[in-house]
């Protein structure tokens, strides 16, 4: 996947000169996971920015460069450390269209890698995509392959609106796959139908999205499994006419449970397939707690074997 | 060994002193272009008025004065080219008229409509900035943008006393003075952030020093002084566009007013201070210079009040007769395209004014 | 509430001379919606303290200043300047007792109105409370009622974690009622049920309590209203035991809908009351939009009206 | 008028040179308190080459070496007193170490327990900060309760060359000098922040006189000299334990080795750098110093050297035979109390892990 960002960020570059990518250690050094890598020795310091640490400054000027006719894909160095930029993201990136009546738009991308899974050190392998979710005038992104990584990285970098685009570092390596040389994207507000079934519904997005798929060959039903690939605005509609279809639904997400993208999409299936759910929604989901160091994240983060025994459950219901 | 590794200093300038007598070196400008100056500063203290007026009416909410801080408002202003971009906070409504604000946007701004932040294509000013010291960033990304892109254009962005002490502030100017961006830092000294007297914001004896840690200068402006201020942003605006980086500039100046028309300073201000502020009235101080070179005649002065309150009040009909927007307006600039979660709340929020429409209340 | 919840400041201040409040503009100006009056007076600047204006370094001083022995009551001026909160709230107030294993803890209340309804600037009329609710570690306390909201107060300065503590500011001047001199508590993590009912379940929170109880004259039908009180850890219990007797629900709240606290309380109620729902659970909230300013904003918040007429559609459902 | 508001200046301290020859005047400390300091500073480079090696075997995670750093983690812990509270970021395990923090604990805590972060209760050391520059407002917190409980105590908190840039700095900092709170402020410039080179970070010529912009002062100390750091510390602790306000300490030293054991230097770092600095370390330079006062022999240095290896494989041993948490551990430290959702959730996965115990597959 880290491949596939990388060419998706040469591509666009090459192919708009408004295109910049901007954050900490992104230049000579490529970025801490290497998505960057290259970049600064094609397009020069000046579109390959390697900033002074302060992520709240990266965001702002970025809404700034956006404004100055820029289109500024910038990088949080994980999770954790996009936390700063919440108020810059919530009380301007998301709202400058609307608090200037379509005047001012922030034509821009946040991109991070984010989750557990990777032997990390603290505050680097959180799942924060409800903060992002929750903020009206954002879209949220997460891919969950090298394929999905590189055209949603596209249309994201084209998009006109603020993108925050979430990199699900566990599958970074893990997951190879070929991408295609050529140009092409992957829309935005669509989720994708990866399998399709006739028991139940998964729903998932980003890393979790592979342990689901295993869960597919440890569990005897039909499953129609999809990726949201975009968390919001959230493509509600390929969701509920999934479940509508086969009555059953469950959630699977890294993210801690409350207030969580999934009670959203779970909140939305009640009410709009309630007459053809055969059982509740069920949420398989991190714990409210922070997600542990690595010797105890195996227990925090579902794997395949629990997603297979909650579809199992939800199909006994 | 202990030895000296860096010396620095932070000076202050003054050209126009409290009785309108010249201490310093007064700018290169046209007797024009100083009747333009004072103009504008009516005409900022009598919109300035207006709206204190129409807010104690309850015809608009709440409002910010600028009222003492007309030179450092107007003195900015006409320092900078009409390419250059204005960051305002929330206290530059003379700034922002002077630059082509219309006043009846200004107006229904602060009377509770968001579109009167629908800035006209043709004005280089950004939306207020309501959260402190937030736009300071953006001022910098633009003019790094500008940078990128070759064109000599300047970023101006205002914030007051108060602002400095927040981390965009720091970070902001970190990034200015590292890139070396052509951007111009107004700090707005005017003593108070709400309750807080400047002592007690910081520490430090002036907010120009705190340039010293970006590496770039700062300097202490007498900020009722139209001439210094305008001297020292016309001179940070060339810098920047020379491409010799960013420049912090305080204007030393007074809050006349309130906070805003929701706070009451009597609770927290002596009022022996304003007393001693008034005196140093940045408009009066003007007037008496140009008094002294012929330029003022109770005549002119009558005239301009006369034209310049008729255009406040022609702002205020324009305001007040502005139909009312429609609930789509609510949703529509949310996102470039209106997604379909969205079109459907806005589809049941009409259902839902249609089928309560009956029911008596509040709504609709 | 202004009066209620400065007697519960004066009142825990005098008991334990460990609580201290800061904030900006809390002194000798007494906040500007007056909560912190006369403190300063009463209890001297060493106790009430005017902070530079720096809203991060106010949760983050607090939080080494309860590391400290004290316990700090923190304030921020207006919802939306709460944001800049966010970091140190989430990297290290929601989470150092856990990071610590116990060590340490952050003993501090952050206070601020929220919400709309009083024809304010931008900014100052939000409803963040699904950020707080989404992170691990914080506690989200909402009062509805003067009473309450002297009560929980006391209850949240005593409380050894992070309490987020949300004052409604619309019913801050707006619900009168006399509350006892005397010292009392009231219970974090408990829901009340305001008014009991058999047809259908209201739940809600902060301000919107006021529109459900005005909403219960204009319908027909036997309402049991849930006022959460405590939005994070939720009393789902209370919910769930309600809905499972009415068979119906209704959650509503003035926040935007995605990820939001409706959603939590949502899908909690179709996975542990799935069997004696009647009609899907129905939220009725903010937009997905930022919320306007006055003229507009009636028709952002729901009114009792369109509750009720909520109400009547999902009894009909 | 133009005229200079104010003047300011930072210094230079350096006790030892990179020569061991004595440039400055030396603290006043015994013999036996410099070897108590060499001591230390051996153990954490040993403690520290350890640490890599076990990172390299897979043995423990993510390391930030502190190599070429020793003078700067050590000489700020001698310079505190027992009641002093130490607010770490990432790379000052030396400072830990000397201040009574178990190596073992550190251990467990790089290898992936947060056990190890459970801090003695005799240690007065707050847990490792990760977000840079978020434990400054700790510090400055900590520091204000002692003030208001009228205790004798300063915080010492540690921060890097990067951190300077953020936010939390400037707010921390500001804050600290308008309560003229007992804080010392050490900025370890090792000149890097991963691959940014400090001269990229700011334009300000030293970090040290940032403090200017809070009404401080700062002075930059050689960072490998551990007497200079000693002595900057040690006077910066006594003025904020006197009420005299906080103190900007900027340690001039250098990272030897990559950024983490995640990072690779190379990509971005002139080997030839590292080579110039290696001839400034400040364990040798100490060396010189003892041999000179004969205060040190090869066989003092052979005995030292097997003494802190066994303490260190014993850490080792300690932390590799700590038995596993068990789930509760998960959950047990969220709240005080655990709320019932909580209990919930971990009746739940207790459930969860047995249901899929026979399951085959990564968990349990
Ligand atoms: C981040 C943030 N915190 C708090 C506020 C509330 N507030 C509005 S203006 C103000 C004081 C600002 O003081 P200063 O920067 O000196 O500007 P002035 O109002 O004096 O022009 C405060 C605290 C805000 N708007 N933004
Ligand atoms: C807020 C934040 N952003 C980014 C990071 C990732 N990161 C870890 S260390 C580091 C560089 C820190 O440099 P410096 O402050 O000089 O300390 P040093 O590592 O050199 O000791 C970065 C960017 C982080 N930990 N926290
Ligand atoms: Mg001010
Ligand atoms: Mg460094």
């Amino acid at each position: 996947m880290v491949e596939a960002l990388n060419i998706a960020l040469k591509q666009e570059m090459a192919k708009d000169s408004s295109v910049i990518v901007l954050g900490e250690d992104v230049g000579k050094d490529g970025g801490v996971f290497r998505v960057t890598d290259g970049l600064w020795e094609k397009f020069g310091g000046e579109r390959v920015i390697d900033t002074p640490l302060a992520e709240s400054a990266i965001i702002g000027a970025s809404i700034g460069l956006a404004l100055g006719g820029m289109k500024p894909v910038c990088e949080a160095q994980f999770d954790g450390f996009s936390l700063p930029m919440l108020d810059q993201l919530i009380s301007h990136a998301s709202r400058i269209r609307w608090r200037s009546r379509g005047r001012f738009a922030a034509h821009l991308v946040l991109r991070f890698p984010y989750g557990g899974g990777i032997r990390a050190l603290e505050h680097h392998s959180d799942s924060p995509e409800a903060y992002y979710a929750h903020t009206p005038g954002l879209k949220v992104v997460i891919p969950s392959s090298p394929y999905d990584a590189k055209g949603l990285l596209v249309s994201a970098i084209r998009d006109p609106d603020p993108v925050v685009f979430m990199e699900p570092k566990r599958v970074y390596r893990a997951i190879r796959e070929d991408v295609p040389e050529t140009e092409y994207t992957v829309p935005i507000g669509k989720a994708n139908v990866v399998q399709e079934g006739s028991d139940i519904t998964l729903v998932s997005w980003g890393a979790m999205v592979r342990e689901c798929k295993e869960a597919l060959a440890l569990t005897p039903y039909s499953v129609e499994l999809i990726d949201l690939r975009t968390i919001s605005p959230m493509d509600t509609k390929t969701v509920i006419e999934s479940v509508k279809k086969t009555g059953r639904a469950v959630v699977v997400q890294e993210a801690p449970r409350n207030c969580s993208v999934s009670a959203e999409v779970a909140a939305t299936i009640q009410k709009e397939a309630f007459l053809s759910l055969k059982a509740p929604v069920k949420r398989v989901t991190g714990f409210d707690t922070v997600i542990p160091f690595a010797r105890m994240e195996g227990f925090y983060i579902a794997d395949e074997k629990r997603i297979a025994k909650e579809i199992e459950k939800v199909m006994k219901f | 060994m202990r030895k000296t590794l860096g010396k620095f200093s932070v000076d202050y300038l003054q050209i126009l002193d409290e009785h309108g007598v010249v201490t310093g070196v007064m700018p290169k400008i046209t007797n024009e272009r100083i009747r333009e100056m004072y103009e504008q500063m009516v005409r900022a203290r009598v919109f300035d008025e207006t709206a204190l007026k129409l807010q104690r009416e309850g015809r608009i909410g709440t409002y910010a004065s600028i009222r003492g801080q007309e030179a450092s408002n107007i003195g900015t202003a006409f320092a900078m080219d009409k390419e250059d971009w204005l960051f305002p906070s929330f206290r530059e409504d003379g700034t922002m008229i002077a630059r082509g604000f219309p006043m009846s946007a200004l107006l229904q701004y602060w009377g509770w409509d968001e579109r009167g932040m629908a800035v006209p294509q043709d004005v280089n000013i950004f939306t207020i900035a309501v959260p402190v010291s937030t736009q300071i960033a953006h001022a910098v990304g633009y003019a790094w943008a500008m940078k990128l892109q070759k064109k000599k254009v300047a970023s101006v962005v205002y914030f007051g006393d108060g602002a400095t002490s927040k981390g965009d502030f720091h970070e902001g100017l970190n990034f200015a003075g590292t890139f070396a961006l052509p951007v111009v830092f107004i700090c707005q000294n005017n003593q108070w952030s709400i309750s807080m007297p400047r002592s007690k914001q910081s520490a430090s004896e002036t907010l120009a020093q705190k340039a010293i840690a970006y590496g770039f200068e700062g300097i202490q402006v007498d900020g009722n002084d139209i001439f210094a201020v305008y001297t020292a942003v016309r001179d940070a605006v060339k810098k920047a566009k020379e491409g010799r980086g960013p420049t912090l500039i305080e204007c030393f100046t007074y809050r006349m007013s309130d906070h805003t028309t929701s706070d009451d300073a009597k609770k927290y201000r002596d009022a022996a201070e304003v007393v001693e502020w008034e005196k140093k009235d940045p408009i009066t101080r003007l007037r008496f210079y140009m008094k002294q070179k012929k330029m003022w005649t109770e005549t002119y002065e009558r005239e301009l009040l006369e034209r310049v309150r008729k255009e406040v009040d022609e702002a205020v009909r324009t305001y007040e007769s502005t139909p009312p927007a429609d609930i789509e307006d609510i949703f529509r600039y949310t996102y470039a395209e209106m997604p379909p979660a969205l079109r459907e709340q806005l589809e049941y929020l009409k259902r839902s004014v249609d089928e309560t429409k009956n029911m008596g209340g509040t709504n609709g």
